[in-house]
């Protein structure tokens, strides 16, 4: 017999934190896989944000350091400019990266900083209990959108990745989602590429990824992940948005 | 020996990080630091280093910790207001023990203030500044020259300590000029840097962090921090005392309102009077004992600084309630002159009819 | 023939692999883990192709698949 | 002891720093002490240039000047602001081309000298501010001139250096115009020196 899926090498073998059906966890076995396979794992550094992946340092197998809430594109900065050797990833939710980040992510995409940032997007804070995100859809009731986020005086939804593709010194941009096993392969792809493009030196890539939150959305995982693509895919569409150059 | 330049503080700051091997600058313009930006902008890409002039302080310092947790020399510069945005990262290079040196060129504050020379952040210097029980070593140099060895002696103890060092200098010493001699140090004997986030080639994975939820673990973590500011407290304090063993007037001062300060003691004990100054070249630790020691036979102690009165409280804290303690401040981004400094003297002469001997 | 192991201990009941099976291999149990919920164990083995979109989805890595 | 507390003031453009730093840049090879302090920031964007140029036989305290031994004057508005800080007894340069007025002060010696003038006439208005330091020169003995001439060339940068013989030459120019203002004005009765007072 052989074996057609295992827990990836760069997994540590331990349970994570996250609640039943989040979509941190698939999150995490993907990049762990692609850098298994891209055979980077001892030269690899990751940083976690503040939010719900907080603690992604327990969980890959290999460094990864911490970053202040949304300041991890500037430790990202810090680190591949003293070691261009490294492969720096940033993992960021959406507070993290679009709410007090903000500043540091766009910045860091305009000056084409040779990272790889991963935007898990759930629309939701989780970690202080399911508050409105700057990525919170119209009408998407929150521990502080009580009535639904409304437009006016709460803004509409921040399209991160479209923000960052017009920027020259971003080089590889894609939205993806983990619903269903076929999104979760093109995820995977995504970040094979995301990653790739960094080891050959390219410049910034970004993979934005929709993601269930099936706790402060108040849905079975199940139906959570259904969610996703009526609602969310609505206002987050799909796709690649910026394609990475071709050689030469 | 290396040949005498003439640099402004703030460049010649610029060029001791280079010579001890710092190779990443990041930092966000504000005056009066702009001559290290634009030096390094320059100076960085000769030595095959790194410049990024960051989006802004709180981008700068975490470029920093990002530069220092995967092993390198990295320093930031910059003012006042700027280093109250820094103080958020500064407390995680804390947290995570990562080396890293920070320049606080202080303008007269509170709020965007003006850009004159100024002494009003010694307490966010010498408590912390930012959130947590965590200590900066702090050093006040004085001339130029002190700017370089003492940014060539922060790389080393940010290193054996891995804890961050903060010079803290004022607007005047960031941009005087005076000739300094700038030689790459002898190599220090240093601990290895095997916490460094550097890839987990033969080795397991090392992970940085400051989110320590378990139970009495964080305790524990900042019972081993308080430790280490102990050693630190019994092996860095530095000072420079002059004339004070027989002082009956002792004056405290650091940075350029110390060179004031020695040159009235010089003119005040050639008249014959018993003047002293001591100088507290570390902040943080802070040279208690030996400023205890100096003061015994002082029959008053005046503090000389450009705030409000901030080194003062350390002094009083060293000398209890019953030491004449006396403050001569100066907030604003103003620069304290000899006649001041000399009117408060004679004051305090009168006052306790001293004699010239 | 392919094989389906399923970490029961660690299984949080997401039930996305249930979803995810396109041949109904996985059931979850009546029976509660130490964590208190009903876990995902595989029940018709002989209908699994071992196309791993079981584990594919789940967050939790807790599924081997071999065939 | 001896020391020059120098205060160089003018508008920007005037190579007001470049004079204060050659000025140090001598005084350093002639083994003095020496400190060196621009105005900086918000006063720069002003238009007026200034800083402060200390040389002494002895440590020096604060690069601040509060009470200038000497004034290097290069425009009116930098007249009106300095002329009253000068100690008694002590030097006062005036660039008599563009000040236009005369000092009131009867207790220090001043140099009128026209040194847009003569810069001019030698090709270069530029080089006026050396013009004003030949003046100085003249009546200090604080650094040595062939000290100064030999910095010129170390001070300029790269792309300068072909004006190195020109600014040399409006130094030159600056003191002979201030030696020819003769023997007996006061400052040569002084001994120069100051102290902290």
């Amino acid at each position: 017999m052989t074996t057609v899926f295992k827990r990836p090498e760069s997994l540590k073998d331990t349970e994570t934190h996250y609640c039943s059906g989040c979509g941190h966890g698939i999150v995490h076995r993907l990049i762990a896989e692609v850098v298994d396979e891209l055979g980077i794992r001892e030269r690899v550094v990751g940083i976690a944000p503040v939010g719900c992946a907080v603690l992604a340092y327990e969980y890959f197998n290999f460094d990864v350091s911490e970053a202040a809430h949304g300041r991890a594109p500037a430790v990202a900065t810090g680190m591949k400019r003293a070691r261009p050797d490294l492969i720096v990833f940033a993992y960021q939710g959406d507070g993290d990266l679009a709410a007090i980040g903000m500043a540091e992510i766009i910045h860091a995409a305009n000056r084409g900083e040779h990272i790889t940032v991963f935007f898990v997007n759930n629309a939701v804070y989780g970690m202080t209990g399911g508050q409105m995100a700057p990525t919170t859809m119209l009408g998407q009731k929150t521990e502080t959108t009580p009535r639904g986020r409304n437009a006016l005086g709460e803004g509409a939804p921040i399209r991160v990745a479209e923000l960052l593709a017009q920027f020259d010194g971003v080089k590889f941009v894609e939205r993806c989602t983990v619903s269903k096993p076929r999104n979760v392969l093109k995820a995977r792809a995504a970040v094979k590429t995301a990653l790739s493009l960094q080891i050959e030196g390219k410049g910034f890539g970004f993979v934005e990824i929709l993601s269930p939150c099936p706790t402060y959305w108040g849905l079975q995982p199940r139906v959570a992940m259904r969610m996703i693509e009526e609602r969310m895919e609505e206002i987050f569409p799909l796709g690649r948005i910026k394609e990475p150059a071709a050689e030469g | 020996m290396a040949e005498k330049h003439l640099m402004c503080g703030n460049e010649a700051l610029s060029e001791a990080a280079v010579a001890a091997g710092c190779r990443c600058y990041f930092g966000y313009p504000i005056t009066p630091q702009n001559e290290v930006t634009a030096y390094m902008s320059r100076r960085m890409p000769e030595v095959g280093g790194q410049f990024v002039q960051s989006e802004s302080e709180l981008a700068a310092i975490n470029m920093v910790f990002g530069a220092a947790v995967v092993g390198a020399r990295a320093i930031t510069t910059s003012s006042s207001p700027g280093i109250s945005l820094m103080q958020e990262g500064i407390s995680y290079i804390a947290a995570n023990e990562l080396p890293a040196v920070i320049v606080n060129v202080m303008r007269g504050g509170p709020g965007l203030g003006n850009i004159g020379p100024s002494q009003a952040d010694y307490f966010q210097a010498t408590r912390g500044g930012g959130h947590g029980d965590y200590r900066t070593i702090v050093l006040t140099p004085a001339s130029v020259q002190e700017i370089v060895d003492h940014v060539i002696l922060a790389f080393d103890l940010a290193d054996r300590y891995r804890n961050p060092v903060l010079i803290l200098i004022d607007g005047v010493l960031g941009q005087m000029v005076e000739p300094v001699e700038i030689a790459p140090p002898p190599a220090a004997d240093l601990p290895a840097k095997d916490w460094a986030l550097t890839g987990c080639k033969g080795r397991p994975p090392n992970k940085s962090r400051s989110l320590i939820l378990g139970e009495n673990e964080l305790l524990e973590m900042n019972r081993r921090l308080q430790e280490k500011y102990r050693a630190i407290e019994a092996a860095e304090a530095r000072h420079e005392a002059v004339d004070a063993a027989d002082a009956e007037i002792l004056l405290v001062a650091y940075g350029s309102p110390a060179r004031t300060c020695r040159s009235v003691v010089r003119k005040y004990r050639e008249r014959g009077y018993r003047i002293g100054l001591f100088r507290p070249v570390t902040a943080w630790p802070f040279p208690s004992a030996a400023l205890a020691e100096c003061a015994k036979g002082a029959s008053a102690v005046l503090v000389v600084e450009m705030s409000a009165g901030q080194l003062v409280e350390d002094v009083r804290l060293t000398l209890g309630p019953a030491a004449n303690v006396l403050l001569l401040g100066k907030p604003g981004g103003e620069v304290i002159q000899a006649g001041e400094l000399e009117a408060e003297i004679d004051r305090i002469i009168g006052l306790h009819k001293m004699k010239r001997r | 023939m392919a094989k389906v192991t399923i970490d029961s201990r660690r299984c949080k009941g997401c039930e996305l692999c249930v979803e995810a099976c396109p041949h109904g291999v996985i059931v979850m149990s009546t029976a509660l883990n130490d964590r208190g919920v009903h876990f995902a164990q595989p029940a018709r083995l002989e209908e699994c192709t071992g196309c791993g979109l079981c584990a594919v989805m789940c967050p939790d890595v807790i599924i081997e698949v071999e065939k | 002891m001896e020391e020059e507390r120098i205060v160089i003031a003018g508008f920007g453009g005037q190579g007001i720093m470049f004079l204060g730093k050659l000025l140090c840049h001598a005084g350093m090879l002639d083994g003095r002490h020496i400190t060196y302090l621009p105005s900086y920031g918000v006063e720069v964007r002003g238009g007026t240039a200034c800083c402060n140029v200390i040389i002494s036989s002895e440590e020096i305290a604060s690069p601040v000047i509060t009470s200038p031994t000497t004034a290097i004057i290069m425009n009116t508005p930098s007249m009106i602001r300095y002329e009253p800080e000068i100690v008694k007894r002590g030097l006062l340069i005036v660039n008599s081309s563009i000040v236009d007025r005369h000092p009131k002060r009867k207790d220090i010696g001043v140099v009128m000298l026209p040194a847009t003038t003569i810069a001019d006439r030698m090709g270069n208005t530029r080089v006026a501010n050396m013009v004003a330091l030949g003046g100085f020169l003249s009546k200090s003995q604080i650094v040595k001139t062939e000290t100064v001439l030999a910095a010129v060339g170390e001070v300029l940068p790269p792309y300068r250096q072909h004006l190195a013989e020109l600014n040399r030459r409006a130094i030159l120019e600056g003191k002979a115009a201030a030696d020819a203002q003769g023997p007996d004005a006061i400052w040569s009765k002084i001994t120069r020196g100051f102290g902290l007072g």
